[in-house]
């Protein structure tokens, strides 16, 4: 029961706090947060599972209770975790408190309700993790939308509605298709399952129970199945082509939620599709593995790319985040344990390093309300701290060693070069070069914000709010000079800002130096998925 | 031995006329001749529950629609009579 | 080995990660409580790497004593059905030898640095103190490992670090974008390494360096076809020996980025832009010479392709010679030494790829002395100059600064090799290497003709930095009156001083060869050492599997004409630059001056790409995202409103067309199932 | 005796006129007897079916559709006047202030 | 029914006749109730008693439906009550669907009485609505052809009257002639189909219909049209297209609480006719030979949430907007009807049911929302409501779980029964439809949320100031966001029921 009493202190946190007074909401919400964080840091600590989920053994903190019953098919509250689950469950946990603390400056009003939306968040994303009936996840899944939408379009940019609903639309279209291509196979299935249990459905899949579905052959309804899934999927990853949502979700999100979007969210992606098209069908995603890799190329070079051409801070990482992402799937696509395994510790690596990032970002833009790359220089001068953090995010998120951002994209490559689909090599050698892009743009960046004299330019110097592009005046940039010398503009950045970058960034190092700390779990709940899937 | 076929002549002299008022309902200008056009197709209905052996029937149709509806039209008729002007729907005297 | 050592010998492998962890401690005191020290993070600099001095030297020693070790000490990753990643030691001559380099460089730059930084009020020596020690901490791990993951994971290290240092003084706009230049460079070049890493994993389950399972002894048996475990090596579609040369090929990519050897050269020029300590740390002992260590450590594997090996030679000698002839033209005294730093790496590069292991090693080991004194020297300069750097303002400086002065000498003398300073012996013998290889190749003839062209250039820019700095008359009122030096400043000179002149003892080919006596010790020193990884067996490799023979050909010959040619150039620059009021001589070469200070246009070219290619691609790419990618997103919602505002017009309003739409809706609807459903015929 | 097709073409054409008025005419008058021919169409086959197959159901059920026709007039007419009452006029197209 | 001799008839219900129509009974009577308090005191203008009374009906009667449903009356395979000759038949799918009822007529009376406050003729708006109430519980229990048409026209003379309730706004009169003409029309074709089938069966139960066409019949083409006809019928009742032209304007032109009444509980009154009807009478079986109507429901399905949907996207105002949401829903069920004979009845007339009963309560609750505008008179389009949630947040939280659970975020229950849907919709084969149901819940999304971005969004402009927090509108929001939310967790206690009840039909 530990695990939904992880998922209910969240709820009941988000109601306490969406009643209580503004003026206390912030504090109330980080100490609550800390509940399921202390919680889930003690699950991960007791973890105690072997194995998959989703292929049998043993899963730490199960639970399965009959719920609703569908025409022949039983729905149960099924939740457990196994080494793929706990960690994201643990990451989301600790972005929640991250993000938490982040929005302390930045959220100045409705704060009730924001903090409250950020717990139901919470709730949502480990219920998404945790779930192993199809529809308690799908519940979860969509139940993610809900907060998020809000958040958005509540408290972001002068985008956000454009954005949120943008964001609540796509991703929903996506839901639809998913379901539909899992429906699909439920009903190929037919007899040999009664329940839409994960677990029985994959395995019920896997021994080959498919039949035919009105006049489609199992074989076709498979690839029509994945496909569907994937797509459903690569919405929420984002994969390249179905990625534009996600730049504008992210300039326009405040930043606190662009840490949960970036740190979280698309791992909500990558979870399922490693769950659903990669352990349930792995036959098909073995046949296709090389246009599959090929999206993930795609991914990961043209969100470089795109990075590479933007002005804004947050544009910059949430571009990076289709690339990085891409790693994700391209090591899914291997079938080896340090490609499957990679790609999860890199979710985790990715999430905790772009929360750091944008958190850092964040930090930034409160004092100066700008994130324009050219609006602002040396900013190192004034902010040292929140600089170094930057740089140490920035320089994690290049993949520099000793850091988690490092091993996740090479135990990816390790896992994908040697993988037997064809063309492994060449896939994985261009997806390599992202490393190179990745440094360019995040070095070009820190160097023209971070770096040379100092100098913020925004046509309001403190108030409030920002103006678009179109719209500055271009009163010069004062540079060393001007009001922003004094101390009540550029000042550095309170212990509460600093301390989520502070945990992320050990958290980071931490992981990067002792990685077994979760790749042990999560090579035990990969390596069955390979050897079922003949793969190796 | 023939015999002359009463109720088809019946029958169809009065589907004509039902026809023939119905199609007089729905053309004519004048919302009293239309009216009384209707009570001649309603009537002409009973006429034909008579020849199906409905008599009870066909009693209730001249007592509830002559009796009733049309009279129901016809005041309503009285109530929204439209101004003179108005060429489509002539004065009614 | 470990088992058969006795315990002072296992001790002193036990406590040898803490040669790395010293100056890791440092970094981690400098950074966090480098503001409440009194020197700010120096001293705990100064006592790390002093300490790992003393140990690295404990280790050398046992080294010595024919102990080595190969273990693994820390397991990054393991996976009971494939390969792991760990930490681990390879302590063996090689590495004995750069751990000693390293270190006592890495000491001297922090002792010096205590002159050079503190002394003027800097800010941010924390940071100055904590990127030294993590410097450090990399560069020695880096020299420890016993695998390439391991290399790779420094190697990327001390990339982070030359970006941390060469950006010190991020307030100015030079130096981040320098920092930001040297790194992206040397990450194009790991890029390359990062899959020939990942690439050698894939082939042979293991990247470490030596053993009976290590990376090049199953291609050793893979191309013998002496069964083993390599025999069924994956090839990726190509023979062994073209994929190990591919293999190899890829590694060299990050060694050409650290190592600066053309075409990735162009970053190091700029990284003068940071402290000139930095600058002799990277360039002396450290950050370029990990390239050259690097392929010298996994010199087995090298030694099996002959292409590859050809390649490297072929790009060292012309890297020599280019980056010379671009030193001859410089104005600014650390730029001078930057294009001769890469020109020295050249040589290296040339010594290993024409198999002249212990003559790349020797000179890796002068270089490293001479190099850094030269910087240090340099460095002493520019602190009595107040920070000016441009040579035509000095002039005359040798009275004032008579310590500076005669180290500053020994070093050039050696780096323009001259007998008997260390630059000479060890040049000598890689040029000696590379013709006597060379007579039986012709691409490796081309690369010897190259170094040997560039040994002139290097004589003659040598001496025209020393004339133009230090001789002459004083050409501007700061060299008249420079700042004087501090203990801290000339200590590291004159350590240097003397091992740049003596060091070169170490190792006296011409010598041993003319009179037949036992003394090339760094090649007894080198022969040791664990099976595979000794210079013996790299010989015996080169012979059968690359193919590689040596002509015969006296050592001394070689020996006369580089150093003929050394003098020659430096004689030019005494005729040219020796009078009071030297002239701009180097105007007299016109256009071809113009093309030598812009570098041969290599940074326009490569900036193009970052910038017009690079940045045009990105630009390209986001329009065609924001229009067509997001275009069809936004246009099908565009679409849907639109048609859903038609669908609704069709509500007027009034009931009589709602009747007649209902009731042609309905006959649509009987037709349409009446059809289907045959109901009319 | 009459085949009962002939009463279902009977009932088809009243049908079809009394559909006709609605579509064509705008007096809400008008519509309303159009829809008694309507109801009366239905009543016709019901009670010629129920002649038919001899069984009172189809008669009995045209009694129900009889009296909700009353009934459904009455409220016609009701509504009919409110508009009247609101629009100043029983033209059925003239009220459309609520459209699109 | 004398030619029907079922051998059903001869096995004596467990229980009383009346104790199996008492809530039937219940609602009649309380209207009849009201008439006599209103001829005693026609000019009482004690709302509070009034509304009491019938929501105290409505109350009484829905806790009897209850009963009747945990008592399993008339419940599983072949338990279904015969009453009165086979007229009447009480089994789950009645009791289920006069939960339906008589919760909406309770949200909507409760919600009245604030709406209704200060206005004249408050008994008679009540009993009209009992009165439509007891038509639609019939027309769930309805079990031949003539129950069918004459409980439809119990529940529709009331609606047409109640629409034009504000007999002095142009919009209610001009909603109430639109209803009614078109409501006439189709009633006629509604007649009109019935007595083609009758023609071709001879018969109006709805059993004895299918014993008839399961022996096949020479007038194939009679058939269908009349068959066809009685669909039109059912569309005019759930505002299915072509028969919903109706539909926007009456919702949109009505009194608020009464458009919540319509748009809820008589949408679910044709759904359940028609479930049984077709079902039943024209079960697939039966006509499998003749007339494929599951076609004729593919199309209206198709066209009916494409039209609603897309109509509804670019709508000013948000009670419009509602109506052609409430269009597009009423297609999303017809899948339930479309995707019979797919091997899945059970699952997909259930899954309709349960979408029935959800939609019961957050469309009932979106209106009574509006309701409550229209008491703050902050005026009726997307802008105006700008700003509500900051001052009148519980309200607006209300509003928003409705507004998602329509769209199918569960945040409600309306997410399982849209999934069920389309579960259904997968599992028959008909992944048309289920693409089509993906495409309009994506623009169904998208106007949504305008809604809740006016509310929680945008900010006011200030000219709005809401004066009270009206108890009964506030009860009647808050209980139907409540129930709706709990729908979710405890969608098992309908669901089961749902699909048990739609089971039984093609026992």
């Amino acid at each position: 029961m530990i695990l939904e009493l992880l998922i209910g202190l969240c709820l009941v946190g988000a109601v306490v706090v969406f009643v209580a007074p503004n003026r206390y909401a912030s504090k109330l919400a980080a100490g609550w947060s800390l509940l399921p964080l202390a919680l889930s840091v003690f699950m991960y600590a007791t973890f105690d599972g072997q194995s998959n989920a989703l292929l049998g053994g043993q899963l730490a903190y199960e639970t399965m209770v009959s719920w609703v019953s569908l025409g022949p098919y039983a729905l149960n509250w099924h939740v457990g975790l196994d080494g793929i689950s706990m960690p994201l469950v643990a990451l989301s946990t600790v972005l929640t408190t991250a993000a938490i603390l982040a929005a302390w400056t930045p959220i100045e009003e409705r704060e009730s309700q924001f903090y409250g939306l950020v717990l139901f968040l919470e709730a949502s994303l480990v219920g998404v993790f945790a779930a192993l009936d199809f529809f308690v996840w799908f519940v979860f899944w969509e139940a993610v939308l809900v907060p998020m939408f809000f958040l958005v379009a509540i408290w972001g940019g002068p985008r956000r509605k454009y954005a949120a609903i943008k964001f609540f639309v796509y991703t929903n279209v996506a839901s639809l298709v998913l379901f539909i291509g899992f429906f699909a196979l439920v009903f190929g299935l037919g007899n040999s399952i009664n329940s839409l249990d994960l677990p029985a459905i994959a395995q019920a899949l896997r021994t080959g129970q498919l039949s035919a579905v009105g006049g489609v052959a199992p074989e076709t309804l498979k690839v029509a199945a994945f496909v569907a899934l994937f797509a459903g999927f690569a919405v929420k990853v984002p994969v390249v082509p179905f990625h534009t949502w996600l730049p504008d979700a992210h300039v326009e999100a405040p930043t606190p939620v662009s840490v949960l979007l970036a740190g979280v969210l698309l791992k909500v992606g990558t979870y399922a599709l490693l769950r659903f098209n990669f352990t349930m069908l792995p036959d098909v995603a073995r046949q296709y593995a090389a246009i599959i890799a090929l999206f993930a190329v795609v991914s990961v070079i043209y969100g470089a790319l795109l990075a590479l051409a933007q002005q804004d801070l947050k544009r910059i990482v949430a571009y990076s985040s289709v690339s990085s992402m891409g790693y994700v799937i391209l090591g899914l696509v291997a079938y080896t344990v340090y490609g499957v395994g990679g790609a999860t510790f890199q979710m985790i690596s990715h999430g905790l390093i772009s929360g750091l990032l944008f958190a850092c970002v964040g930090v930034i833009y409160n004092t100066t309300h700008t994130r324009m790359v050219g609006d602002m220089s040396g900013m190192a001068d004034r902010m040292p701290v929140t600089t170094s953090m930057f740089v140490a995010g920035a320089f994690a998120y290049m993949g520099l060693p000793l850091t988690s951002g490092f091993l996740g994209e090479y135990f990816v490559f390790l896992g994908t070069f040697g993988a037997d689909f064809p063309g492994a090599p060449w896939f994985t050698a261009i997806a390599m070069f992202g490393i190179v892009i990745v440094a360019g743009y995040l070095l070009f960046a820190m160097q023209r914000t971070l770096f040379g004299s100092f100098g913020v330019e925004t046509d309001h110097a403190g108030s409030g709010a920002v103006t678009d592009g179109g719209e500055r005046t271009h009163n010069g940039r004062r540079a060393n000079g001007g009001e922003h010398e004094h101390g009540d503009v550029i000042s550095p950045a309170a212990a509460h800002d600093i301390a989520p970058l502070a945990i992320l960034l050990a958290l980071v190092i931490v992981l990067g130096i002792a990685p077994e700390i979760s790749f042990a779990m999560i090579r035990d709940a990969v390596s069955p998925l390979l050897a079922a899937g003949g793969g190796g | 031995m023939v015999a002359i076929p009463y109720e088809a002549i019946a029958f169809g002299v009065f589907a004509l006329i039902t026809v023939a008022s119905s199609f007089g309902v729905v053309l004519v200008e004048d919302v009293w001749h239309a009216s009384l056009l209707l009570g001649v197709a309603l009537l002409s209905v009973a006429i034909h529950y008579l020849m199906l052996r409905a008599e009870f029937i066909a009693v209730m149709q001249v007592l509830v629609y002559v009796g009733g509806v049309l009279i129901l039209i016809t005041f309503a008729v009285m109530l929204v009579r439209q101004a003179p002007d108005d060429p489509d729907e002539p004065e009614v005297a | 080995m470990a088992e058969t050592a006795t315990s002072t010998v296992a001790f002193a492998f036990e406590v040898a990660p803490a040669i790395a962890i010293l100056p890791l401690a440092s970094f981690v005191i400098a950074l966090f409580a480098g503001k409440y020290l009194p020197k700010r993070g120096a001293l705990a600099g100064i006592t790390a790497t002093g300490g790992s001095l003393l140990l690295s030297l404990w280790v050398m020693l046992t080294v010595a004593g024919g102990a080595y070790y190969n273990e693994e000490i820390y397991t990054l990753v393991s996976t009971p059905d494939s390969f792991d990643l760990h930490f681990g030691l390879l302590l063996d001559p090689l590495s004995a030898l750069m751990l000693v380099i390293v270190s006592l460089v890495a000491f001297l730059v922090h002792l010096f640095s205590l002159g050079y930084m503190n002394d003027e009020g800097e800010p941010g020596l924390p940071r100055y103190y904590a990127g030294l020690g993590l410097f450090t901490f990399s560069m020695l791990s880096f020299v420890l490992s016993d695998n390439l993951f391991m290399s790779f994971v420094f190697f990327e290290l001390v990339g982070l670090c030359s970006w941390l240092l060469i950006g010190h003084w991020y307030r100015e706009d030079a130096p981040p974008s320098a920092a930001k230049k040297a790194f992206l460079v040397t990450r194009f070049g790991d890029y390359f390494f990062l899959v020939g890493v990942v690439a050698i994993f894939a082939t042979f389950g293991t990247a470490t360096f030596a053993g009976a399972e290590s990376f090049p002894t199953l291609a050793e048996e893979a191309l013998a076809g002496s069964g083993g475990a390599g025999g069924e090596l994956p090839t990726f579609g190509l023979s062994a020996q073209g994929w190990f040369t591919v293999l190899g090929l890829l590694v060299l990519g990050g060694v050409l980025g650290k190592s600066a050897q053309f075409p990735l050269h162009t970053w190091l020029p700029d990284a003068m832009e940071g402290p000139t300590p930095v600058s002799a740390l990277i360039h002396a002992a450290t950050m370029v010479a990990a390239g050259v260590y690097l392929v010298a450590r996994m010199y087995g594997f090298y030694a099996l392709s002959p292409t590859a090996l050809a390649i490297v030679a072929f790009v060292g000698g012309f890297t020599a010679l280019f980056a010379a002839s671009m030193a001859v033209v410089k104005r600014d005294v650390k730029q001078v030494l930057a294009y001769s730093t890469i020109s020295q790496y050249g040589y290296m590069m040339l010594g290993l790829g024409a198999g002249g292991y212990v003559a790349a090693v020797f000179h890796l080991m002068t270089h490293a002395f001479f190099k850094a004194l030269l910087f240090l020297g340099a460095g002493a300069v520019i602190i009595a100059m107040h920070h000016r750097q441009d040579m035509w303002e000095m002039g005359g400086l040798k009275n004032k600064l008579p310590v500076t002065y005669y180290t500053f000498l020994a070093g050039s003398l050696a780096l323009a090799g001259i007998v008997p300073f260390a630059g000479f012996w060890s040049k000598d013998e890689v040029l000696y290497e590379a013709l006597v290889h060379g007579l039986n190749d012709p691409l490796l003839l081309a690369a010897y003709l190259m170094g040997l062209t560039a040994v002139f250039f290097t004589g003659f820019y040598t001496f025209r930095m020393v004339l133009l700095t230090f001789h002459g008359e004083p050409r501007t009122h700061t060299a008249r009156n420079p700042h004087s030096l501090g203990w801290s400043v000339k200590t590291p000179l004159v350590v240097l001083g003397i091992l740049a002149t003596v060091i070169g003892l170490a190792n006296m080919t011409p010598i041993a060869e003319a009179t037949g006596l036992e003394i090339e010790f760094l090649h007894t020193w080198l022969e040791h050492g664990l099976e595979g990884v000794n210079s013996e067996h790299y010989g015996e490799v080169l012979e059968t599997v690359a193919g590689y023979s040596a002509a015969e050909l006296s050592p001394l010959l070689a020996a006369v004409f580089s150093l003929s040619l050394a003098l020659a150039g430096a004689g030019l620059a005494y005729r040219l630059y020796s009078g009071d009021r030297p002239e701009h001589h180097t105007d007299r070469l016109g256009a071809a001056k113009r093309l030598l200070t812009d570098n041969y246009y290599q940074d326009e070219y490569q900036v193009w790409i970052a910038q017009t290619l690079g940045t045009g691609v990105a630009r390209a790419s986001d329009r065609f995202d924001q229009g067509v990618v997001d275009g069809v997103v936004n246009g099908v919602s565009s679409v849907s409103l639109f048609s859903g505002d038609r669908v609704r017009r069709v509500q007027t309003g009034i009931v009589s067309n709602y009747a007649t739409l209902l009731t042609l809706g309905l006959v649509a609807l009987l037709v349409g199932v009446g059809l289907a459903g045959g109901w009319f015929l | 005796m009459v085949a009962v097709q002939y009463y279902l073409l009977l009932s088809a054409a009243i049908f079809c006129i009394g559909l006709f008025g609605i579509l064509t005419r705008r007096n809400a008058l008008f519509f309303l007897m159009s829809v008694e021919l309507m109801l009366n169409a239905a009543n016709i086959n019901l009670v010629a079916f129920s002649f038919q197959y001899g069984n009172l159901t189809g008669q009995v059920f045209s009694l129900f559709i009889t009296a909700l026709a009353a009934a459904e007039v009455a409220v016609g007419i009701g509504i009919v006047l409110v508009l009247y009452r609101n629009f100043g006029d029983v033209d059925v197209t003239k009220a459309t202030t609520l459209r699109w | 029914m004398a030619g029907l001799t079922l051998p059903v008839l001869q096995t004596a219900p467990p229980i009383s006749d009346w104790v199996a129509v008492a809530p039937v009974l219940l609602l009649g009577l309380t209207a009849l109730a009201l008439f006599v308090v209103d001829s005693i005191d026609p000019d009482s203008s004690n709302s509070a008693a009034l509304a009491g009374t019938a929501a105290a009906g409505t109350l009484l009667a829905l806790v009897a439906t209850l009963l009747l449903l945990a008592g399993g009356v008339g419940q599983g395979q072949g338990g279904a009550l015969r009453l009165y000759g086979g007229q009447l038949i009480i089994d789950g799918m009645a009791l289920f669907f006069t939960v339906i009822f008589t919760s909406v007529a309770t949200l909507v009376i409760v919600a009245s009485y604030d709406y209704l406050r200060d206005r004249v003729y408050q008994a008679e708006y009540y009993m009209l609505m009992l009165l439509a109430a007891t038509g639609m519980a019939l027309m769930a229990a309805a079990g031949s052809l003539a129950t069918v048409f004459v409980s439809l026209e119990l529940a529709s003379l009331p609606s047409y009257a109640l629409v034009a309730f504000m007999k002095d706004n142009r919009g209610s009169v001009e909603a109430g002639l639109k209803y009614f003409l078109i409501g006439a029309l189709s009633s006629a074709i509604f007649a009109y189909g019935i007595s083609l089938v009758y023609g071709v069966t001879g018969q109006l139960g709805l059993e004895a219909i299918a014993q008839q066409l399961s022996g096949g019949t020479q007038l194939v083409g009679v058939l269908g049209v009349g068959v066809l006809m009685v669909a039109g019928g059912f569309a005019f009742k759930t505002a299915s297209v072509p028969f919903h032209f109706w539909a926007p304007e009456a919702y949109e032109g009505a009194p608020a609480p009464v458009s919540a009444f319509l748009s809820s509980a008589s949408k679910a009154a044709g759904f359940v006719v028609a479930f049984r009807v077709f079902a039943v009478a024209f079960s697939p079986e039966a006509v499998a030979q003749s007339v494929d109507w599951t076609l004729a429901f593919w199309l209206l399905a198709a066209v009916t949430m494409t039209v609603g949907n897309f109509a509804a996207a670019t709508q000013d105002k948000v009670k419009r907007m509602l109506a052609y949401s409430s269009v597009g829903h009423a297609g999303y069920v017809l899948i339930g009807l479309a995707a019979l004979g797919g091997g899945q009845d059970g699952l997909v007339l259930g899954a309709s049911m349960l979408h029935l009963l959800v939609y019961g309560f957050m469309n009932t609750g979106a209106f009574l929302f509006v309701a409550l505008a229209e008491y703050w008179e902050v005026g009726r389009t997307f802008e105006d409501y700008n700003g509500l949630g900051q001052q009148a947040p519980i309200a607006c939280v209300a509003m928003s779980v409705f507004m998602l659970s329509l769209a199918g975020i569960p945040v409600g229950g309306g997410f399982m029964s849209k999934y069920f849907i389309l579960i259904g919709a997968v599992g028959t084969g008909h992944f048309v439809l289920a693409a089509l149901l993906l495409v309009n819940s994506a623009l169904s999304l998208y106007y949504y949320s305008r809604v809740l971005r006016a509310l929680w969004v945008e900010d006011s402009d200030g000219s709005v100031a809401i004066e009270g927090y009206p108890l009964g509108l506030y009860a009647a929001v808050v209980g139907a966001a409540i129930v709706t939310f709990l729908l979710l967790p405890g969608v098992f206690l309908a669901s089961d029921v749902a699909t048990a009840a739609a089971s039984a039909l093609f026992a």
